[in-house]
């Protein structure tokens, strides 16, 4: 089954907006196109104003498309005519900051349960009402004593657990994942990937990562794409990326990047 | 620049309109009405009828609004129903009295409003903090008209060392009204008897409506010291070695004083709505006294007058802090 | 060893919240030679920044308890020498940088105001000179057209640029000491590449002793030459950068080491550190990160002391101590 | 909750006000049990009597006991503003969060209203909205509900703005949830903390307002034993009889004083970045 889950083609957006009268355009993506295949780890990097997260909320249909197309299981989801049904519960999404993603006065049982509520058509008879929240507070590493506990009284990386959880709860195909350790500490951010890492392999999941940390991509992408300012500059293996560069862009990119033990040898 | 006064001079049209629709629809619409209580006990129907007759309520409403917006454009505010004079008259003349009360009493709010606040902030949590404070939070729970009765009974009727009603004693004549401010004209006719007496005056009424506005300014200066002296450039410039003082008042308080300056001019616009109390209580002949009276004799259009005028003045007052925001403010002219 | 610029010995304090006192750090070790750039890298709640502004004393005085220790800054002790005397240092003898560059800076003041503000507190030129000075400053963090940069305001400016900044304000009076916390945390990887550069290029011409405070040890591995690893406010190892993230010797920076990405195998899973972090208001007895290293044996409920393996690498872990020679 | 309730006892500066308004509570449920003499009914042979043992704070012009109407006017006023301000607060925040999460033009719209009503000084709008309605407590009180609402629809609606960026509303759309859950479920709840501070800060501001309605003759008319009212009529007997007004001013004082108090103590409790 090498059908690809979703396919970008051509993607464009264009943000305007007024300042001291004059119109301003900042066209955010420009002509962006990719496919995810299933079980794959796709990597979009970029540093900040480069688009993916623009990317990111127009996959989610939190944003309209201006041109483009995308596609997810062969179906249109999303282009310049906006009349698509957008597959909800069949792609999720796990934001950065684990500060705001829960919300405080909800217990985690009720936040994790809240996609369930809203699903609608062929996806809410395939999981009927066996709401797994127990096995999956588990699978997150977390006890069944925290479901009736609030945000507030969890850490940085139990909170991000909590809305990875509340996002395999539909069992999606596809999970996006817009930067989600860059707020953790470096054994908390381990601990983060290896448990994606897991439920990718347990639930069989299809995960779009985004990130500006290159290291993290290195060690989690099949494939990567580079953005800069809303382009993809180029779109390889993580092999290719990482070792045989072509673009400049990348090279810079890759050259600024701190890593441990390049720098040692020459010094 | 310019595009900023345009922007605001049109919100100031829309409000304005706003302010006549609201000012029409409690003179014309709601019961209390002014044809009730011009027509005297148990009414008529002719006699009810012939009043709204001659006031214009008898036809429809948008052209009762039409013509009670033309007279407004053209400065009429109606006729008062007890001296039959326009209103517009009777507003001018008390003008200045309540502008001379108002602007006192705004002086001394400020004076020692925002180096209260300033004071309090720096020294958070100490004797002194708590003290003004604790003086704040009186001044924003006192009863406008209680503070000068207490005032009254202290200074006047127990100590006898101020006056208590009036803007000047009957034996002294007033002086020949060039700004209509007494303690300006008794300066310019060098009546310096009569300048010392308008102090005395002055004393307890702009005293007792200051306090309520100094109160606020002080809490408000406060809070939005406290936060400028959290912020990073604050720590920034301790580690760089500048010292405390230059970093509070150059740094901070410029700072602190954007968001206050909003909350000065909204302070300016109830000392004009306090005034009526004051003016009241100290028997002082100014536009809040006037509207009283009106209250008592059930003079409609002259409340409506004084209400639209005070909101005109208020959305003005607005409109210049806004300007002084954007002056002080680099952001606002991005 | 060249004379020490910095010289923090058994430096323990804790803070006052909400009324019962917390342990921040507990008998802090940390020295600088001038000209040296020295990493302290440790996560979140290990103190790194409270040790950055205890140096000097911008700590919040009412909350503050200093249990012990000394920090000697070219050999005049801070905690016993009075506010005048510290607070002539600040600015003059050391120079701070933080990581929020979107608010170090005074919105409503122009960069050259502020900037000239800090040269004239610190030398007696005249206002020209000053003037003439903020420009050179901002030349020297290589700002172009700085005639511009000077009559701006902060939120004109990228972050990057603010960065440049404050790091010209903390240099204008070319400090022994320059203490950089997180300098480039806030900004992209490549803008944050120039800034460390910038800082090293500075401290080696100027011959500043530098200490990066840091929780990324690709920064640490890049920009230092020695590195001292806090856990819950405890120094548990210090050294040779090559030393101490080639071969850590402490558990903790065996852990914090492996469970980096960049340079684990892509198959393998990273190692990760079981439990959670101290709660600081009783810090327990022992060693601080017994309860989560997997080498703990009864020594450990003795508080280690740091040890040295070699002449410049030394680590607070008996596993350790009992195989070396000391 | 209750946790916040001892903080707020602790703490010296609230202890107090905390103390006073348990004691203002309780006379405003009880004062027909508490009051020596009937509010009301008048016996002009004791007419102005000093404060005594009989008549702890003297008796007014009609001979009624002065100490009783002051307890009989705390269920009065305080009742009153409470209608007045959870009213405002109700309306306020329902319209306020509805605009600030809607947006487009139904927020300009609102918006604007707020900006025509703040164009007015409380007091002046307060006024001149009794004068129009015709002088009655009921009147009074739905004056300064509508002095007070645009405050809440302006909070309301910033309040809104903000959570509605939050990451956990934006997860929320994700879902596929409709707008009418995402303010049921997750904008109101987050939205009543600053709701509440302004409440408790606006309580006593309340009472003055009535208070002031019912000095200008505005509020509620004799024989209602309302503060404001009261000092209107006691007013005349400043010079002989200073105690009839100046006590009855003092209970506004101290009532006022204590809401204050708490208010701002809520405040510092409820909002940390305030308070710090």
């Amino acid at each position: 089954m090498n059908q690809d889950l979703l396919v970008v083609s051509g993607l464009n957006k264009t943000f305007s907006f007024k300042n001291k009268g004059v119109k301003h355009e900042n066209h955010a993506v420009k002509d962006v196109s990719f496919a995810i295949k299933p079980g794959e780890v796709f990597g979009l990097v970029g540093e900040s104003g480069s688009g993916k997260s623009t990317i990111a909320n127009l996959l989610m249909n939190l944003e309209s498309v201006d041109s483009g197309e995308i596609t997810f299981n062969g179906v249109t989801i999303a282009d310049s005519k906006a009349q698509n049904s957008f597959p909800y519960g069949d792609i999720q999404v796990v934001f950065q900051d684990p500060r705001s993603s829960l919300d405080p006065r909800m217990t985690i049982r009720q936040i994790i349960e809240e996609p369930l509520r809203f699903l609608s058509g062929a996806k809410k008879t395939e999981l009927g009402n066996s709401s797994d929240v127990v096995r999956l507070i588990q699978a997150v590493g977390l006890r069944e004593e925290h479901l009736d506990r609030r945000p507030h009284q969890f850490s940085g990386g139990q909170r991000q657990r909590v809305a990875i959880a509340r996002a395999l709860i539909t069992r999606p195909k596809l999970v996006v994942l817009d930067e989600p350790t860059s707020a953790l500490d470096i054994s908390v951010q381990a601990q983060v990937i290896n448990l994606l890492k897991s439920l990718q392999s347990e639930f069989g999941l299809t995960y779009l990562f985004i990130s500006h940390n290159m290291g993290v991509v290195k060690y989690l992408c099949d494939r990567v794409g580079v953005l800069n300012q809303g382009e993809l500059v180029e779109l390889a293996s993580n092999e290719d990326i990482f070792n045989r560069p072509t673009h400049p862009y990348t090279k810079k990119l890759l050259s600024s990047v701190p890593s441990m033990f390049k720098e040692m040898e020459s010094q | 620049m310019l595009r900023l006064i345009r922007a605001r001079l049109a919100m100031l049209v829309i409000v304005l309109f706003g302010v006549s629709i609201i000012t029409f629809l409690m003179a014309h619409v709601l019961p209390g009405d002014p044809t009730t209580a011009l027509a005297g006990p148990h009414p008529s129907q002719e006699t009810l009828n012939s009043i709204r007759a001659q006031f214009g309520l008898d036809k429809p409403l948008p052209a009762q609004y039409l013509s009670y917006l033309s007279d407004l454009f053209h400065g009429d505010l109606g006729t008062s129903i007890r001296s039959q004079q326009p209103v517009t008259h009777e507003m001018l003349a008390f003008f200045p009295a309540t502008l001379e009360l108002v602007l006192v009493a705004f002086i001394v709010a400020i004076a020692f409003g925002i180096p209260l606040g300033v004071l309090a902030a720096v020294k958070k949590n100490s004797f002194s903090d708590y003290i003004i404070r604790f003086f704040a939070v009186g001044g924003v729970s006192v009863p406008l008209f209680w503070g000068g009765l207490v005032m009254i009974l202290i200074f006047y009727a127990k100590l006898g060392w101020l006056p208590s009603s009036g803007r000047l004693d009957i034996e002294l004549n007033s002086p020949e009204s060039v700004t209509g401010f007494y303690t300006i004209d008794t300066l310019i006719a060098g009546d310096k008897e009569a300048f010392i007496n308008v102090l005395k005056h002055l004393v307890m009424p702009a005293l007792a409506l200051g306090y309520v506005q100094l109160a606020f300014i002080v809490r408000q200066v406060r809070s939005s010291m406290l936060d400028a002296l959290s912020q990073d450039y604050y720590l920034t410039g301790r580690a760089n070695g500048l010292g405390k003082r230059f970093l509070v008042v150059r740094y901070a308080l410029r700072n602190a004083l954007i968001p206050s300056i909003t909350i000065i001019g909204l302070s300016f616009g109830s000392l004009l709505g306090g005034a009526v109390v004051t003016e009241t209580v100290f028997d002082w002949p100014g536009m809040g006294k006037y509207v009283t009276d009106s209250i008592l004799g059930r003079d409609f259009p002259a409340i409506m007058g004084f209400t639209v005028v005070i909101a005109l003045a208020y959305v003005i007052i607005n409109l210049l802090v806004d300007l002084l925001v954007y002056s002080l403010d680099p952001q606002t002219r991005k | 060893m060249s004379e020490l610029v910095l010289d923090i010995k058994d430096l323990s304090l804790s803070f006052l919240t909400s009324g019962t006192p917390v342990s921040i750090l507990k008998s802090v070790e940390l020295q600088i030679a001038a000209g040296e750039i020295v990493g302290l890298v440790g996560e979140s709640g290990s103190g790194k920044s409270v040790t950055a502004l205890a140096i000097s004393k911008l700590l919040p005085t009412q909350i503050t308890t200093f249990s012990s220790g000394s920090i000697y800054f070219n050999g005049m002790d801070i905690l016993t020498s009075s506010e005048e005397s510290v607070a002539q240092l600040r600015g003059k003898k050391i120079g701070f940088v933080f990581q929020e560059p979107m608010t170090a800076l005074n919105p409503t003041m122009t960069i050259g105001k502020q900037l000239f503000h800090v040269i004239r507190r610190h030398s007696d030129l005249s206002k020209e000179q000053a003037q003439a000075k903020v420009r050179a400053a901002l030349e020297e963090v290589l700002i172009a057209k700085p005639e511009i940069v000077e009559n701006q305001y902060p939120f004109q400016l990228s972050g990057g640029m603010r960065q440049r900044v404050v790091i010209a304000m903390a240099m204008s009076a070319n400090p022994a000491l320059l203490i950089a916390d997180e300098p480039t945390t806030a900004l992209d990887v490549t803008v944050q590449a120039e800034i460390l550069n910038l800082i090293g290029k500075l401290a080696k011409v100027h011959g500043t002793a530098v200490l990066l405070i840091s929780h990324d040890l690709g920064v640490i591995a890049n920009t230092c030459s020695k590195v001292t690893v806090l856990y819950a406010g405890e120094v548990v190892e210090t050294g040779k950068v090559s030393d101490v993230l080639r071969t850590p010797l402490h558990p903790y920076t065996q852990a914090l080491v492996k469970s980096l990405p960049d340079i684990a195998a892509r198959g393998s899973s990273l190692e990760t550190i079981a439990g959670e972090f101290p709660d600081l208001r009783k810090r327990p007895e022992g060693c601080i990160y017994a309860p989560r290293c997997p080498k703990k044996f009864d020594k450990c409920s003795e508080s280690p002391v740091l040890m040295k393996v070699d002449n410049e690498h030394s680590v607070a872990c008996w596993a350790q101590g009992s195989r070396s020679s000391s | 909750m209750l946790k916040s309730i001892k903080q707020l006892v602790k703490n010296r500066f609230t202890g107090g006000a905390f103390i006073s308004l348990c004691v203002i509570a309780f006379i405003a449920i009880f004062s027909p049990l508490l009051t020596p003499y009937s509010p009301i009914d008048t016996k002009p042979e004791d007419r102005l009597l000093a404060p005594g043992h009989l008549h702890y704070f003297g008796t007014d012009e009609l001979g009624r006991d002065i100490f009783s109407r002051i307890l009989a006017g705390t269920r009065i006023s305080v009742g009153i503003a409470l209608f007045a301000i959870l009213l405002a607060a109700f309306v306020g925040t329902f319209i306020g969060s509805f605009s600030g999460f809607i947006g487009r033009w139904i927020d300009q719209v609102i918006m604007r209203s707020t900006d025509v009503l703040l164009a007015f000084p409380t007091l002046v709008l307060a006024l001149a909205l009794s004068a129009a309605l015709g002088p009655s407590i009921v009147n009074a009180a739905l004056a300064i509900a509508i002095v007070k609402l645009p405050i809440y629809m302006r909070l309301a609606r910033t309040q809104a703005l903000s959570i509605s960026q939050t990451l956990y509303v934006k997860s929320a759309r994700t879902f596929g949830v409709k707008s009418g859950w995402i303010v049921r479920r997750h904008i109101v709840p987050n939205l009543l903390t600053p709701i509440v501070i302004q409440i408790s800060l606006d309580i006593g501001d309340a009472i003055l307002l009535i208070a002031t309605l019912g000095f200008l003759g505005l509020g509620a008319q004799p024989p209602t034993p309302e503060w404001g009212a009261m000092i209107s009529t006691g007013w005349n007997y400043l010079i002989d009889q200073w105690w009839y007004p100046t006590f009855t001013g003092a209970a506004i004082f101290i009532t006022v004083m204590a809401f204050n108090i708490i208010g701002d103590g809520i405040r510092d409790l409820l909002d940390p970045k305030a308070g710090e």
